[in-house]
């Protein structure tokens, strides 16, 4: 019979990190030790519990990774909480990819990149960030802003911190909400930090956080020149089938697990305000 | 053409369910029309439009998409997809014919909806002609010809006989093999022209559509008569659940004590928890529930499909309603008729 | 002797105060009742939502039994009454359906009668033995 | 009558005493009304209506409305007022809240039966006194009205109003219906009958939850069908068994609470006769516990929220020859 | 995800000789969420529990199975096993493998197939559990007793020789009650007064003790631990700091004509007042119902002639609130009215007359100053009746079904009494049945009909009928089948005894449950006789049902044990399964409260944030832990489901049946 894309299939969980009090990173492959399918920043997967249930999380690994696909995950319901009381070795299911992905072969190709993340909004850009650190040569500068209440709600630091900071050409502007006891770094909220910080209007943006985050980050970022079609942003709606059918993710006439969850911002403008 | 008289309408039906799951509109006894399989005895009714829509024969209200059996840290996955008897539905009116090409829209278009395409193909459908349609019917509004149905094969109710016409490959198919009398459409002709005089007396039939589509969808949605449409709707899934071009599912999981069930079933936007999750809903009152439903069907469908509204006309809605909110009367106060 | 192969599933909620001390005795005085009769303790036979009966028929149960202090002695002094008049009429409704009435009782066994628990379960597994298994109310989703 | 309601609705309007109205509003043909908040005397004028199609009952809409600011206005007929209280008496709305216009009412029509006599294309329709006259595409018909009432209204409980402020038409009696008639019936038959009755009908429920959503009872903050946590959810009708649940649950929950207002019927898309569930525990309820009206008093105590010592053991039913 | 241990016991070979526990155990280890299992000999001994402390610590146990005997029996052992881990002890679930498995099924395999179920369904249940925490309350180390009668004073003399602060609430200006108007008491006929007045006397003298007499309990707020009562203080127009008790003011009074309640009317008072000698607090009350200066503004007699100054006509009602962990109630009884009873003419005859007010007649403090004479010409009475079962085991509606318990003997008393002290007067007892269970009962009725000729007689009396001065008595002996006249003198009735008409209202405001006869109801009839089901409500004396001076006085100890038991302890430990609303989902119907038979379940208006970002006054239910007896009963009544029960909650009581089922 040919193949439903209903119908997941295994994966299983090999390597479980603790970023956060409340977010884990899960490490999935599929039970013959290989990738369980294939993907492109931004996109985004099925995971499931059977009888728990299912939801939609970006893939937070890049494709780069021959090996193993990676999901950052925050405490913040039932299934959630299932997943992060598993252990190594727990199978899940697992279907995808989903959704739209970010432009990294076009749009962004050769351009100097601005990342803005608050919180757990890092898990989709991280993917992007380390695809176009794999694949360096063919993008400009790269500046990452991110940002969370604490330092303990850094997630990946310790990535951050031994990988992207000292590499060559990655601006790395850690910010947190209020001042913590052993930090050193920027004190702030993401969108005055950006705005602090200044950039020059010859990038590409690509930001994802709280809703509040953006929009207030995307006031700044007009404040600073940047136009609606240099930003991009990725979205989450409830979604059930994740290919369009199931009715309930769609803005507009635009479903998110389909034609997004990647938008240019002047795109959503588009579309009615109802998310 | 064919035609089969009403005596041997019976064998017809006996050789057809030979090879195939026959189904046809029968009245029950709370004195609405149901599809139901066919079997001897069972006589087709002439009610206009079942209760519920033909959808169900290729989306059903539940179907089971795959089980597991979690062992331990283990899961076993077991697809639930079965093969599917091919049928014949008997006596599917314009409107409902037309819904499928709507459905087909969604589940057809990559990735293919496989559950839904296995009986797709499987299924037969011989549409027939209204002869007298209601007040709640605005078919007509969407382009369909009542008189003349799309389906695989078409037919008429004459007065001693079915008048039966091949339209697709797999209609003529059929038709071949049960090897019918050969007619003239003389009286078909003269029903058509009879019927046409009908529908032109219709109170809905001059509905137009001219203030929806796919470019409207700014001004319909910023309406502000969205509130008073939506102030009595009851959040109920009637509607929804009536309707033939409605298609939007749940995926469920049900425990089974020895395993999980995933099943899907339909779902209505018009729920309160449709878009649900576990921190907001971006629909959260019953005004945007409400839009959301007429907006797919009157604008963002049309947008994503080249202008084909994602409504039939069937009526359904206008019978069914508990508090007789519909699309007409939508699309009527959205225009400033109402 | 008739063979008979079908071996009920019978759901007993019994008070933690009367019945369920009850069936403790039952087992004290080795009172023999059928291993069919499976027990689930409540704080008190009020506790028992209909739900919970509506729930076991669909998970299969052949029978289900509610047993509570007498009226009169509950240990929350008014619970067994609420409970009374909530599972007398969950059982007309029962049976209003067509599901037999035989599969549904309510008993009151106090905490000395350890005898009547036991008699009354066996008696209760005869009935429901005696009917077969529950077709009207099972879930087929349930059945292996 | 129905002039008299205009004219006091817009009176209380213009008055600034109530801030809106709730009522019912004309259709697009000649029976379908919609239930409608009408805030000005220019929407009164242009669609208020109250005829024999005007079923819907208006109090479940007072828990939305008596919760914004000022009072509101509310037409409800005798069988709703019954409703109004119970939702009074489980201080679900707000008394001061709303003035509350009774309104006589000789039984409502429904417009399945004539279509089931006419059949489609209504296109006009006029009552006049006993006659119903009915136009459609295809003849023209004269029906008895009496034969044309809603079940509930043949077998109407009451034509009393027992709460309002203000009283327009005709203030009715109690009555004593023969509502119970068509439970005995099913009760009387063999278990496999009504085994068989009840699949008959459950069989065809697509659970679209008007039944629930329409009812003033099942106006719980969130329901347990719709609780993903409550372990009851289930969306579809799976099995058997997935109807009868939904429906005896939500029978139950309703018992004792339901003032047999016929709302479920009457939204039911599949014309499953719902209220001989409901009207079913309210029989038992009245023989085993003596008679109660829900809503009849809104100081009283349900059934099952009170007890006595010398009610039937449970045995009444399971050993019942 | 719980990580569940389960541990499968032996029991010897109670468990052991009919079930597998090593298939047991080893069935478990592949249910979902179990990661050790293991069996052993006597789980409940030291060593097995140790298994248990050790396994929860090695495997980090989040929940645990033990499968061995009834909970009933070592529930407790093995949550303090628990505990001394670190595991919350309301995380073990036991699965009953002895009593309701072992022991009665015989042959192993249907044993062991059993116990298997049993123990998933118990692991079913665990993986749902929750850690519970019983919540803590101060208690407001004070009791109140409501009723200075002997049950109240008892009971306040025995928690404040305890060393706890307990006030009286008395209704009347001195405390003492009904025993304080009895004359002797049965069987030993020694004098009431001589026992009574000196207890009354140490309840004055008590440091522990504050007597508010003339005051009556106006509200009732809190719970167990912590009533808020106010006391309604009533004028009394005297200063009881100032007033001393001399008397000479009730002797002073121009006012003489106020019928004396203390004698039931038979002679009269002042309209101000001391009740008796004894009273206590012994201080006059002026009767503002019949004080002339109250009424008129005219006299001030009695403000002239007190030395003492503590006369104050312009006092009024005070109200006082104060803390109390425990409240007795002690409201007693009262005979009832017999109005209704016209074939006993005692509306009719002034001879007819009922038993406390022969009392009266024989006490030597009494209108007659002991002389027992009749009250319509004060002539010696030579031919008495006396009737039982007056108004009570009488089924009509004026009467009370139940047996007044003291009649019995107290008429044997009084015709013994009247026997001994007047030989010559003939004594007519009509009974229904003669009840004499109690110490020395028995032997003392057939004293009163052997050695003091009393004729008792079966039977029930018809009609007295007054004619001249005698008391024509129609009756029937039941024995003899004969319908008997006696012109008799004096007729006594026993009239039934009922409870305060202050109790009904009283209950409502503590919420305490009555019966129909509007006696208190107790929280177990056998078990726990003394307390009312609402927790922190004691019950003293005759207010729970009739009683006699020895059973009184026993069940005012028992409740004062309780109280002092209560206010011991520094902090209560609430119930941990308790019920809980979740206040998202309660629709404020009150449907639960109205089963709640510990009034636990309150209501209150909170603000919600609704979907539309907008706020709503919404009424929630509030379920006070401190008062939850854990019943369930409004759980099943909330429609909605936001009424749950920690410990038993719908979801999992749900896995145990879908345990059972699968």
């Amino acid at each position: 019979m040919i193949e439903e894309v209903l119908i997941p299939k295994l994966g299983v969980v090999t390597d479980i990190r603790i970023d956060t009090p409340d977010v884990k990173t899960f490490r999935v492959v599929a039970p013959d030790g290989k990738k369980v399918f294939e993907h492109i920043p931004g996109q985004c997967a099925m995971l499931s519990i059977p009888g728990v249930g299912e939801a939609m999380f970006s893939i937070t690994s890049s494709p780069t990774n021959t090996e193993f696909m990676e999901f950052s995950i925050k405490k913040c319901g039932c299934l959630t909480d299932w997943l992060h009381h598993m252990e190594v070795g727990q199978q899940v299911t697992i279907r995808g990819p989903y959704g739209n992905g970010f432009p990294v072969d076009t749009v962004f190709k050769g351009k100097n990149l601005l990342f803005i993340a608050g919180g757990i909004g890092l898990a989709p850009l991280r993917s992007v960030i380390n695809y176009v650190r794999h694949y360096r040569d063919s993008y400009g500068t790269i500046d990452i802003v991110y940002g969370s209440r604490s330092m303990d709600d850094l997630v990946d630091y310790k990535e951050i911190i031994n990988e992207w900071c000292v590499e060559e050409g990655v601006n790395v502007h850690l910010t947190i909400d209020r001042e913590q006891e052993g930090w050193d770094g920027h004190v702030g909220f993401v969108p005055n930090y950006v705005k602090e910080l200044g950039f020059d209007t010859n990038k590409t943006v690509i930001i994802c956080g709280p809703p509040i985050m953006i929009k207030f980050t995307l006031a700044g970022l007009s404040e600073l020149g940047f136009d609606k079609t240099q930003v991009f942003t990725t979205m989450e709606l409830k979604m059930k089938c994740g290919v369009g059918k199931c009715g309930r993710c769609n803005i507009g006439s635009k479903y998110v697990c389909k034609d997004g969850p990647v938008f240019r911002c002047d795109e959503l403008d588009e579309l009615p305000n109802e998310y | 053409m064919v035609k089969i008289s009403f005596e041997k309408l019976n064998s017809l039906f006996e050789k057809i369910s030979e090879k195939y799951d026959l189904f046809v509109p029968t009245k029950k006894n709370d004195g609405q029309s149901y599809f139901e399989k066919w079997e001897q005895g069972k006589t087709v009714s002439d009610d206009l439009n079942t209760v519920r829509s033909a959808k169900d024969f290729f989306f059903p209200q539940h179907e089971d998409i795959v089980s597991f059996k979690l062992d331990g840290k283990n899961i076993e996955i077991t697809d639930e997809r079965r093969e599917v008897r091919p049928f014949v539905m008997f006596g599917v009116r314009a409107c409902d014919v037309r819904s499928f090409s709507i459905l087909d829209k969604v589940f057809l278009s990559e990735p293919v909806d496989t559950f839904y395409k296995a009986k797709r193909e499987k299924g037969i459908v011989i549409s027939l002609a209204c002869q007298k349609p209601s007040e709640t019917c605005f078919c007509t509004t969407f382009g369909i010809d009542p008189t003349e149905p799309e389906g695989d094969i078409r037919a008429w109710k004459g007065n001693d006989c079915y008048y039966l016409e091949g339209v697709t490959e797999k209609g003529n198919a059929l038709l071949s093999e049960l090897s019918l009398e050969e007619c003239d459409r003389t009286e078909v002709d003269a029903q058509i022209e009879n019927t046409k005089k009908i529908l032109d007396r219709l109170p809905l039939g001059k509905l137009d559509t001219d203030s929806f589509g796919g470019d409207k969808l700014k001004e319909l949605f910023d309406s502000e008569k969205w509130a008073s449409l939506s102030e009595s709707c009851l959040g109920c899934g009637t509607c929804t659940f009536v309707c033939p071009t409605c298609q939007c599912y749940d995926i469920k999981d049900f425990e089974t004590g020895h395993g999980v069930k995933r099943y899907r079933c339909w779902d209505s936007c018009m729920y309160s928890d449709f878009t649900k999750m576990a921190h907001g809903n971006p629909r959260l009152t019953q005004l945007e529930r409400f839009r959301q439903r007429f907006m797919h069907k009157l604008v963002y469908f049309p947008a994503n499909n080249s202008g084909e509204f994602g409504c039939v006309g069937c009526g359904r809605c206008l019978n069914k309603c508990p508090i007789s909110m519909n699309i007409v009367k939508v699309m009527k106060t959205l225009k400033g008729e109402n | 002797m008739q063979v008979n192969e079908f071996k009920p599933k019978i759901v007993a909620f019994c008070c933690n105060w009367c019945s369920y001390a009850g069936a403790d005795l039952a087992g004290t005085n080795r009172l023999n009742y059928p291993a069919d009769v499976k027990i689930i303790r409540v704080p008190c036979s009020c506790r028992v939502n209909p739900l919970f009966v509506l729930r076991a028929f669909q998970r299969g149960a052949d029978g289900v039994i509610i047993c509570g202090c007498h009226p009169g002695d509950c240990h929350y002094t008014t619970g067994n009454y609420y409970a009374r008049r909530r599972m007398t009429l969950l059982f007309s409704m029962l049976d209003y359906l067509g599901i037999e009435k035989e599969r549904t009782r309510v008993e009151w066994v106090s905490a000395a009668e350890g005898a009547k628990f036991a008699a009354t379960m066996n008696d209760f597994v005869a009935t429901v033995t005696k009917l077969g298994e529950n077709k009207r109310l099972e879930d087929l989703r349930c059945k292996k | 009558m129905q002039e008299v309601m205009k004219n006091k609705a817009k009176e209380l309007l213009a008055s600034g005493e109530v801030r809106a109205v709730i009522g019912w509003k004309k259709g697009e043909f000649c029976y379908d009304i919609t239930p409608a908040v009408f805030t000005n005397a220019e929407e009164i004028d242009n669609g208020f209506i109250y005829d024999d199609f005007c079923g819907a009952n208006l109090s479940k809409y007072l828990i939305k409305e008596a919760h914004k600011d000022g009072k509101v206005l509310v037409f409800l007929k005798p069988c709703d007022t019954y409703s109004f209280n119970q939702l009074l008496s489980e201080h679900r709305i707000n008394r001061e809240k709303v003035y509350v216009v009774g309104v006589s009412c000789d039984g409502k029509v429904d417009i399945e039966k004539i279509k089931r006599t006419v059949g489609d294309g209504i296109i006009a329709l006029s009552s006049d006194g006993d006659k119903i006259s009915v136009e459609t595409l295809y003849d023209k018909y004269e029906i008895n009205r009496a034969d044309a009432l809603a079940e509930r209204c043949v077998n109407c409980k009451s034509k009393k109003h027992v709460a309002y402020d203000e009283l327009l038409g005709d203030e009715g009696e109690v009555l004593d219906s023969k509502r119970f008639d068509e439970v005995e019936m099913i009760e009387n038959m063999t278990a496999d009958e009504r085994f068989e009755f009840w699949r008959n009908e459950l069989s065809r429920c697509i659970r679209c939850n008007a039944c629930r959503n329409v009812c003033p009872a099942c106006s719980c903050e969130k329901c347990i069908f719709d609780n993903d946590n409550s372990g009851y959810v289930n969306k579809a009708p799976v099995t058997s068994f997935e109807e009868n649940m939904f429906h005896i649950i939500r029978a139950f929950h309703v018992a004792g609470r339901c003032t047999d207002c016929g709302e479920c019927s009457r939204v039911c898309p599949q014309g499953i006769p719902l209220h001989l569930l409901n009207r079913k525990f309210i029989k038992d309820i009245n023989t085993l516990y003596g008679d109660y009206q829900a809503g009849e008093d809104p100081e009283a105590r349900g059934p099952l929220t009170s007890y006595t010592e010398k009610d039937p053991e449970p045995s009444v039913v399971t050993d019942k020859e | 995800m719980q990580r569940i241990g389960v541990f499968v016991c032996h029991c010897g070979t109670n468990i052991a000789g009919t079930v597998d526990v090593k298939a047991v155990a080893e069935a478990m280890k592949y249910e979902n969420g179990v990661v050790f299992s293991t069996d052993y000999q006597y789980m409940c001994s030291e060593a097995g529990q140790n298994i248990i402390k050790d396994a929860i610590k090695e495997h980090k146990l989040t929940g645990i199975v033990v499968c061995s005997c009834s909970p009933r029996m070592h529930e407790a052992t093995f949550r303090k096993a628990a505990q001394s881990v670190g595991l919350n002890p309301y995380m073990v679930e036991i699965a009953n493998i002895r009593e309701q498995c072992s022991w009665i099924h015989k042959d192993m395999a249907t044993g062991t197939e059993k116990a298997i179920i049993l123990a998933r369904t118990a692991v079913a249940k665990v993986h749902l559990n929750a850690p519970l925490t019983s919540g803590e309350t101060p208690v407001v180390k004070r009791a109140l007793v409501i009723g200075g009668g002997i049950a109240g004073i008892q009971t306040a003399l025995d928690i404040a020789d305890a060393g706890f602060p307990v006030d009286i609430v008395e209704k009347l200006p001195t405390i003492g009650g009904k025993m304080s108007q009895i004359d002797k008491t049965f069987p030993t006929l020694d004098c009431a007064a001589c026992i009574l007045t000196p207890k009354m006397v140490d309840a004055a003298q008590n440091e522990n003790i504050k007597i508010y007499s003339y005051s009556e309990v106006s509200g009732v707020k809190g719970f167990v631990g912590n009533f808020e009562v106010t006391i309604k203080r009533k004028a009394r127009f005297v200063d009881e700091t100032k007033c001393t008790g001399c008397g000479l003011c009730t002797e002073k009074c121009p006012q003489k004509r106020v019928p004396n309640e203390f004698n039931l009317g038979m002679d009269q008072r002042r309209a101000i007042y001391i009740p008796f000698a004894q009273a206590v607090p012994k201080i006059a009350t002026i009767d503002a119902d019949y004080c002339t200066m109250l009424k008129t503004g005219k006299c001030g007699v009695c403000s002239k002639v007190c030395t003492a100054g503590a006369i104050d006509y312009t006092q009024k009602d005070e109200f006082i609130t104060e803390k109390y962990g425990a409240i007795v109630v002690a409201t007693g009884f009262n005979p009832i009215k017999l109005d209704k009873y016209d074939e006993y003419a005692y509306s009719q005859s002034k001879d007819v007359i009922t038993s406390l007010e022969f009392e009266r007649l024989t006490n030597a403090a009494g209108p007659t100053a002991g002389k027992l004479l009749r009250p319509s010409d004060g002539k010696h009475p030579h031919k008495i009746v006396f009737v039982q079962c007056v108004g009570s085991r009488d089924t009509r509606e004026c009467g009370k079904s139940y047996c007044s318990k003291i009649c019995c003997m107290y008429t044997a008393k009084h015709a013994m009494l009247t026997r001994e002290k007047y030989p010559d007067t003939e004594v007519y007892v009509f009974y229904i049945d003669v009840r004499t269970p109690g110490k020395n009962f028995d032997e003392f009725y057939r004293r009163a009909v052997e050695e003091y000729g009393v004729h008792y007689i079966k039977g029930m009396v018809g009609k007295v009928i007054p004619e001249g001065d005698k008391l024509i008595v129609r009756a029937s002996d039941l024995i003899s089948n004969e319908q008997l006249t006696i012109d008799a003198d004096l007729v006594v009735l026993a009239a039934a005894i009922e409870p305060d008409k202050t109790a009904r209202p009283l209950a409502t405001m503590l919420t305490a449950s009555m019966d129909t006869n509007d006696f208190f109801t107790e929280a177990h009839p056998k078990l726990r006789p003394v307390e009312s089901p609402t927790a922190g409500i004691f019950l003293s004396g005759a207010c729970q049902g009739p009683k006699d001076i020895p059973e009184t006085v026993a069940q005012a100890s028992a409740a004062a044990a309780k109280v002092i038991g209560l206010l011991v302890k520094d902090k209560m430990k609430n119930n941990a399964c308790v019920a809980h609303s979740d206040e998202n989902m309660c629709n404020g119907c009150s449907n639960c409260a109205k089963v709640c038979a510990y009034n636990a379940i309150s209501y209150v208006d909170k603000e919600f944030r609704m979907p539309d970002r907008t706020t709503r006054v919404r009424r929630v239910a509030v379920v006070n832990d401190a008062v939850c007896q854990g019943c369930g009963a409004c759980t099943v009544t909330c429609p909605s489901g936001a009424m749950d029960l920690k410990g038993f909650s719908n979801k999992q009581i749900m896995a145990e049946v879908d345990a059972i089922c699968k």
